[in-house]
């Protein structure tokens, strides 16, 4: 009988230059719930043992460990705890689609500014909303968890180059923190 | 020369740098044009055509002769604007554009020559003989032109790419960019203002005068600290707003490293796309130079440039300095040299209605007519009536008025429209959508006017933001702007326009002589406006002197359109990041570190690594492994990695329904827990991709797609869904990155699976099981892609590289491992399975001899337009096999034995070949006319490329196992 | 008058007094024998071979802007014969020739220069592909030959052969493939056209298709009416509009492509190359500019402008590629307007009236084509027969499923 | 470029795939004669001025849009999603 030990993409690790903070993060299950036509009744039943409810488009909401994240039309993904029974929606394992990162401090948008094609300005992008987006050339999932705090879903073969290209971006807004202007 | 007291540079922190192999000192603040002219430095450069000397014309960005090399630790860069560079301690530059020295250019030849080098000569010459065009003549062009040089070495540079959001991105920080930044500011906007040079200020650092009864350096010192101070305010000095694009979007280029030595990480320069809901105008106005004979002197400079020169730098570029200007606002050029105690020995004023009152001679209604001086100015002839006089000067300061910096508003077609009071382009209003010219940039030539126009643009700004601020304009210098047109003075020698690239007054008319009298023609025809300022000093001029040539107005012989970027922006600048492996992601699979392990070439397929083979001790070439693992798949056992396949997990009770729409065959029939193949059609009747979907309950479908064509389903299943059949119960996601899967194949295969398994099953072919391994659930399909009994077992890619090793461990006690890629595709040859390399876009089911996979009873995506009568019969080329003892290759031709090799005999090609040791032949799959009808029969195939010619058998494509008995068992 | 290097040094010493008008702007005339409407390379090329092949001269090449203003005076002036499919094959192989005696025939100095285009590969897939292109290329009687990694080095040693994304496998070396002056290719062709009669009219904008019958009469312009027995619609980009005046509907989308030119650069490429892995090609002019460009901005577009992400794209390519022209600086972008067909190739053809003909959907391949494809409507436009080397590109093949599909990418438009 | 998203809001182009005009959304019925897939696959008004056209969010919420601009001035006069059009 095999012994299968469980990896995660980066192996958890992190890193902190200058006043931001890369990490690969765990966060437990993760479910797509995509509502059926005329299953929005009985999802929200479903959601409602968890205090739940199907999020707007752009925002998630947490609950006891529980998150549920708009991922698109009809669309969410249910993480932290594993789904309830559910009648209503196609459920679909994605916890090993994904490698989750989480950047941090107070240099977080000017590092997420070298790849983000969006306005990340807290007044545009604030604390519950997410979007899915581009990081360079990867497709992402971004979650405002904090003023100075995102956690950025990437497919998880990608995340070697997720975490390349944000670590390149941290070491140039450290470098250019010496500059004076 | 070096003026005390006067500039803004540090006069505490001396610089020393180098140019053309020589020391020199300056000052922090200095560019290096400022620091050259202050060592009397006015040699720095050689025209395009000609090779003429040339010096510092003006101290912006839209110099047209300061083009230098500098030389870093590690390579150099080329035209680089002498104006633009600050200073820095090492700072290494170099002249370029020239054969020997600076001082004696061998190729200044061509200036002795340019009675035959007018305009456009080389359309009319060079043709004869033909062969001496590639051989002689063009070698020869191509070596005297061009400016600097790159070294040929990779740019090992730090750049970026950034993107910035705002509610007003104000462009230029002279008074009206300044008042505009300051009243958005205040009004609580997000605020970015951009300027290019390294200090704000534009105008006013070069300018004396007062604002609001301070001086203008005072104001300008208070608003900036007052912007800094304010936490909506991004000021973005050294950085060039480049270009307009749609919807907001503009771009910039911040010269971040470029004023300092090279740094670890600390990018040369940043590409900004900055996305700004409203844009205020304010860069300025550039001064335009006076056509007149051999104006292009070193020495001859524009006057606002010596004006900057002596105040902000504290330089003056001449002992005894004239003035040729056309407008009031130049003479305070004079004034202010004379008052630094500089000798002004003359002002030339075309107007004759000019005021003659200066402290230095005046010469009214009089123009420059010639000038001379080899290497630097030493003299000008001045006209005034029927005289002609010379004056000593070794510094002309001209002015013929100035051009509205108008560019950004015409990079979105936006024409500009003609003024006849200013004699110049002024913005045609609405040109950009959210942008608003305002100050010079908009004809508002007085300070006032800057602050007035700046400060209305950022209130309607303002306003539409739903915001409220009150700001004074403060007072300001209100001149009147008056001005006589000057732009070429009557003579008969070669008066420049373009000085970049060497087009004369003479060109342009010889131009319209010619009948290029559109002005996209002459400046096609004349290289007028192309050079590296793109016509910045000289376009107006070119147009009114073609004008004049053509017996038409301005405004009617139009004008060329301004295009992005505003200044030169570098490649890496803008290719940031797309460097080395950046320019795409790397996919790596949970396999990756152990097939490494094992020495495995790791090739790519699409964005994926995936292992080419896996090389054992005392195998030298990549074919001894591959067919060493074909040989062990068809034997014992071989595991491979499958997980790059597209995953697409279908739920909803009508999602039988959706794969008998996209599929050409029918999956709502397949029976719960099996497997089924599909050919999948793009619209047009081609095939778009294949695949296995397997039914994992009575709502549960799970697609796969090829590696290649994975995010193409996808995006063809969502259009597919979203347009035709957004209400139906159907629901799906990808699970690609989900599941990490491998193929087992081989007659062991059944033993080595049940081996670890925590029950063993008995799959049918094309069935599907869950299954548990070591506590983890998992998916079993008994599929194959090789012929061979075949599983593919699929755990949650967080088991992935723990169950790869063990399977792998596990296959090599039955005399199995790993395989690659180079197997995988002699294994599907073998078999007659099909890739991308076959269904590469312009195949139908028919070319495949899947027609009868189209099923009749129902539509499908691509039915229809797959029964157009050029997609059938006998002239269509259909998949064949091909077998020989000979070596043959991919992409090779095939011909009837005995015929010519042409195109007209060509009777189809091969798409995939490799070596079968199991077959003991060579084996390959093509595509042959009417092929299925010619079966046994012989074809050539040729290689010219390669060298082969080789008669081979035409076979069914299935070599291997055609009864299917292997994978039944 | 004839140019010559003798002319040049006898102007030369005499002031440059003598030069005369390349061509001459004469207003129009109430009726010619054809009308091609677009004064683009193919229209001028066009009337050129009517009236030189032809001996058609009563002829007016009607231009709504200025001469050669459209796309052939805004490409990246490759030319180039390395085609695969039949219909294609033969066609640009014929386009080579002209090509090659051009500058004899028009008496223009074209800058033709067939430096080499080399045709990068990134994988084995793409090698199949390249090799059985190049063996097509061979078979129709033009050059290839295929690089090996080690080969491509010698040609091109700046590439980035250890650390690009997607490594350098080889190339195909096709060595009559080059790049020429792309104004003078339309001057040329102007000045030869006018030379022999054809009245080419500036600031002449079609407005109408006058048709009787199903015959076609003329057209309107505004400049006036002017009666035709044949009449050319050869207008690239704006294939749609002209032809929506004679009741058509064309296979045709519309988009935009850029080009970029850098700031002009001692020698350094030598060859035209072209990438494997997403568009880029690359030049170097005569005047120095490194000239390039990539994709399509990908959607519909009248506006002959971009917009960001492909110029990115575009550089981002340069970069991963040939790292060392990096500090080689993008002077000017432009865009042009591009007649995307559904198969990527183009249509030379009658139409449903009598004596309207049409060439068009050249994508972004026209340049190249200009000769050939003035060649092969002229002689349809005289003749009433499609010239042998031209004779897939109809306008019916869509719909009958005869397909000149050279990407292999379907009938997307924007996907050629 | 950049477009609005009915649900992700304003956005770069560079996250949209482009397929073309709105004919692609009018498929012929089954049977329908050869003539009409033409027309439905090749033909097309290509106008210089309003067209509807699909673009694919492709990088975000992967829903096909409808939208309604001018191919002349590349003004943006509409978006909806494809899955909840009107006509």
């Amino acid at each position: 009988m095999p012994e299968l030990i469980a990896k995660s993409a980066l192996e958890g690790r992190s890193v902190t230059l200058g006043n931001v903070t890369l990490a690969e993060v765990a966060v437990g299950p993760i479910t797509s719930l995509a509502v059926f036509p005329a299953g929005g009744k009985a999802v929200a039943k479903g959601l409602k043992v968890l205090g739940l409810a199907m999020p707007e488009p752009g925002t998630f909401a947490e609950k006891k460990g529980a998150r549920i994240v708009w991922t698109g039309r009809e669309q969410a993904f249910l993480m932290g705890v594993d789904a309830p029974p559910l009648e209503g929606a196609a459920l679909t394992d994605q916890t090993d689609g994904w490698a989750v990162l989480s950047v941090s401090g107070a240099g977080m948008a000017d590092v997420l500014a070298r790849w983000v094609p969006v306005d990340l300005r807290l007044a545009a992008f604030p604390v519950g909303r997410v979007m899915r987006t581009q990081l360079n050339h990867m497709n992402v999932v971004i979650l405002r968890i904090g003023d100075h705090a995102v956690e950025i879903m990437v497919f998880r073969s990608m995340a070697r180059t997720a975490w390349h290209e944000i670590e390149t971006a941290m070491h140039m807004v450290a470098a250019r923190a010496g500059v004076k202007i | 020369m070096r003026i005390d007291g006067k500039g803004l540079i540090d006069r505490t922190k001396p610089v020393r740098f180098r140019f053309d192999g020589k020391d020199y000192a300056g000052y922090k603040g200095d560019t290096l044009a400022s620091a050259l002219l202050a060592n009397d430095v006015r040699l720095v450069g050689r025209s395009f055509k000609y090779h003429r000397p040339r010096g510092v014309l003006t101290a912006g960005s839209e110099e047209p002769n300061a083009l230098v090399e500098v030389v870093g630790p590690s390579n150099q860069t080329p035209n680089v604007r002498a104006t633009m560079q600050e200073v820095f301690e090492g700072l290494v530059a170099q002249s370029q554009n020239r054969l020997g020295s600076l001082r004696f250019d061998l190729l200044a030849v061509n200036d002795y020559l340019s009675p035959f080098l007018s305009a456009g000569f080389y359309y009319k010459t060079f043709m004869w003989p033909r062969a001496f065009w590639e051989g002689l003549y063009e070698p020869i062009i191509r070596r005297a032109a061009g400016l600097g040089s790159l070294s040929g070495k990779h740019d090992e540079g730090t750049y970026e790419k950034a993107f910035a959001f705002c509610d007003v991105l104000v462009i230029g920080s002279g008074p009206s960019g300044l008042i505009a930044a300051l009243t958005a500011g205040r009004a609580g906007a997000d605020v970015i203002l951009c300027e290019e040079s390294h200090a704000l200020g534009g105008r006013l650092l070069s300018a004396g005068g007062t604002i609001g009864g301070v001086p203008a350096g005072e104001w300008v010192a208070q608003v900036v600290a007052e912007l800094q101070a304010l936490p909506n305010v991004r000021i973005m000095p050294r950085t060039t707003v480049t270009g307009a694009y749609d919807h907001g979007t503009y771009g910039a280029l911040e010269r971040v490293g470029l004023h300092k030595p090279a740094r670890p990480n600390l990018p040369r320069e940043c590409f900004w796309r900055i996305v700004a809901k409203h844009a205020v105008l304010a860069s300025g106005a550039l001064e335009r130079p006076v056509a007149f004979e051999n104006n292009d002197r070193p020495g001859i400079m524009m006057a606002s440039a010596v004006r900057t020169y002596l105040n902000r730098y504290g330089v003056v570029p001449g002992k005894r300095v004239t003035l040729f200007a056309n407008t009031d606002a130049a003479r305070a050029t004079a004034r202010e040299l004379m008052a630094a105690g500089v000798t002004v020995a003359a002002i030339i004023d075309p107007r004759p209605d000019a005021s003659g009152v200066e402290e230095c001679p005046v010469h009214v209604g009089a123009e420059v007519v010639g000038s001379r001086g080899r290497l630097g100015l030493s003299g000008i002839q001045v006209r005034k009536g029927s005289e002609v006089f010379e004056i000593e000067t070794d510094c002309l300061a001209m002015s013929g008025g100035w051009n509205p910096t108008i560019h950004l508003t015409c990079h979105m077609n936006g024409r500009p429209r003609w003024d006849e009071d200013l004699a110049a382009f002024v913005p045609m209003e609405g040109a950009v959508q959210g942008l608003l010219a305002v100050g010079a940039a908009n004809g508002s030539m007085s300070t006032h006017g800057a602050l007035a126009t700046g400060h209305a643009a950022a209130m309607k700004a303002v306003e539409a933001l739903g915001r409220k601020v009150s700001v004074a304009v403060p007072e300001a210098e209100d001149m009147p702007y008056r001005l006589k047109a000057l732009w070429a003075v009557e003579g008969k020698g070669r008066a420049w326009l373009d000085f970049a690239n060497d087009v004369t007054t003479k060109d342009v008319k010889l131009a319209a002589q010619e009948g290029y009298r559109s002005v996209e023609h002459m400046k096609r025809y004349t290289t007028q406006g192309m050079a590296p300022d793109q016509g910045k000093n000289s376009n107006v001029a070119a147009l009114a002197v073609l004008a004049d040539a053509t017996g038409r107005g301005i405004p009617e012989t139009g004008v060329t359109t301004f295009r992005p970027p505003y200044v030169p922006v570098s490649i890496a600048a803008m290719g940031a990041g797309g460097r080395g492996e950046g320019f795409a992601p790397q996919r790596f699979l949970t396999s990756d570190q152990a097939s490494r392990d094992r020495h495995a070439p790791m090739i790519e397929a699409g964005l994926w690594y995936r292992p080419s083979y896996f090389p054992k001790p005392g195998e030298a070439t990549w074919r001894e492994a591959c067919d060493r693992e074909v040989t062990m798949v068809r034997q014992a056992v071989g595991i491979a990695d499958v997980s790059t396949l597209g995953k697409i997990d279908i739920q909803g009770k009508d999602a039988g329904r959706f794969l008998d729409f996209v599929y050409t065959n029918t999956f709502s029939t397949l029976p719960v827990g099996r497997v089924r193949y599909g050919l999948m059609l793009r619209e047009d009747g081609l095939v778009l991709d294949d695949g296995t979907s397997a039914r994992l309950g009575e709502n549960h479908y799970l697609m796969t797609t090829t590696t290649a064509a994975a995010g193409l389903v996808m995006r063809h299943l969502d259009f597919v869904h979203q347009a035709f059949c957004a209400d139906w119960q159907v629901r799906f996601i990808s699970v690609t990155e989900s599941w990490a899967q491998f193929a087992v194949a081989g007659p062991k295969a059944r033993a080595l699976v049940n081996s670890f398994l925590e029950s063993p099953v008995e799959l049918p072919f094309m069935g599907v099981a869950p299954v548990r391994i070591g506590g983890v659930d998992g998916r079993l399909f008994r599929i194959s892609f090789s012929g061979e009994e075949g599983y593919e077992i699929a755990v949650p890619t967080r088991y992935g590289e723990a169950l790869f090793r063990d399977l792998v461990a596990r296959a090599e006690t039955m005399g199995g491992g790993p395989y690659g890629m180079e197997a995988l595709n002699v294994l599907r040859i073998e078999k007659g399975f099909i890739t991308h390399a076959e269904i590469h876009g312009r195949i139908s089911a028919y070319d495949i001899g899947m027609e009868k996979m189209v099923s009749a009873k129902k539509d499908c995506i691509g039915k229809a337009a797959a029964t157009r009568p050029g997609l059938w019969g006998p002239e269509r080329e259909q998949l064949v096999g091909l077998k020989t003892h000979a070596p043959i290759s991919s992409g090779a031709h095939l011909f009837v034995p005995g015929t010519e090799v042409h195109r007209e005999t060509d009777q189809g090609y091969v798409t995939s070949v490799g070596w079968s040791p199991t077959v003991g032949a060579w084996l390959g799959l093509g595509f042959l006319k009417d092929g299925r009808a010619r079966i046994g029969e012989k074809v050539r195939l040729v290689d010219h490329l390669r060298g082969l010619d080789v008669i081979c058998e035409v076979c069914h494509p299935v070599f291997h196992d055609p009864e299917g008995e292997k994978l039944r068992a | 008058m004839r140019y010559s290097g003798l002319k040049v040094i006898t102007e030369g010493l005499f002031g440059n007094k003598g030069w005369t008008p390349a061509w001459r702007d004469p207003a129009p005339k109430a009726e010619y024998d054809v009308v091609i409407i677009g004064g683009g390379g193919h229209g001028l090329a066009t009337a050129y071979y009517l009236a030189k092949n032809h001996g058609i001269t009563n002829v007016a090449v009607l231009e709504k802007g200025y001469l050669g203003g459209g796309n052939v005076g805004r490409n990246t002036t490759i030319v180039r014969a390395n085609y695969m499919i039949p219909g294609n094959t033969e066609f640009y192989s014929h386009s080579m020739k002209l090509w090659e005696g051009m500058e004899a025939d028009l008496n223009y100095n074209v800058m033709h220069s067939q430096r080499g285009l080399i045709n990068l590969f990134h994988s084995d897939g793409q090698r199949d592909y390249w090799v059985r292109r190049g063996n097509a290329m061979i078979n129709q009687g033009d050059d290839a030959i295929l690089l090996e990694r080690e080969g491509v080095r010698e040609h091109l040693p700046y590439l980035d052969f250890e650390n690009t994304r997607f490594p350098i496998y080889g190339g195909l070396l096709h060595p009559r493939g080059g790049s020429a002056r792309h104004d003078a290719v339309a001057w040329g062709y102007a000045r030869g056209a006018d030379k022999r009669g054809v009245d080419l009219i500036q600031n002449c904008e079609v407005t109408g298709i006058d048709i009787e019958n199903g015959v076609v009469r003329g057209v309107q312009t505004t400049r006036g009416a002017i009666r035709a027995k044949k009449v050319g619609i050869i207008v690239a980009g704006r294939s749609s509009q002209v032809a929506a005046m004679a009741g058509m509907r064309l296979p045709i989308e519309s988009h935009i492509l850029q080009a970029f030119v850098t700031e002009g650069l001692k020698p350094v490429i030598n060859h035209v190359v072209s990438f494997g892995m997403g568009h880029f090609y690359i030049s170097q002019s005569d005047k120095g500019g490194l000239v390039f460009g990539g994709d399509l901005d990908f959607y519909a577009s009248y506006a002959a402008r971009g917009n960001l992400p492909m110029v990115e794209h575009v550089m981002e390519a340069g970069m991963t590629l040939m790292p060392m022209i990096g500090r080689a600086k993008v002077l000017r972008s432009w865009g042009g307007i591009m007649d995307m067909s559904p198969d990527g190739s183009p249509v030379i053809d009658k139409t449903h009236v009598e004596g309207l003909f049409l060439d068009c959907g050249w994508n972004y391949g026209g340049f190249k084509a200009v000769p050939a494809s003035g060649w092969c409507m002229a002689h349809l436009m005289a003749t009433g027969n499609h010239h042998e080397v031209a004779a897939k590109f109809r306008l019916d093949r869509f719909a009958t499923g005869h397909l000149l599909d050279e990407e292999g990418t379907g009938s997307q438009h924007n996907l050629h | 470029m950049r477009l609005t998203c009915p649900l992700c809001g304003d956005r770069d182009r560079r996250e949209f795939y482009y397929y073309g005009a709105e004919d692609y959304l009018h498929r012929p019925a089954e049977g329908a004669p050869l003539a009409e897939w033409d027309n439905y696959l090749h033909l097309r008004d290509n106008p210089a001025g309003v067209l509807r056209d699909l673009w694919y969010h492709e990088a975000g919420c992967a829903q096909w849009l409808l939208v309604t601009r001018n191919t002349v001035t590349h003004e943006i006069l509409g978006t909806e999603l494809v899955a909840e059009r009107k006509a």
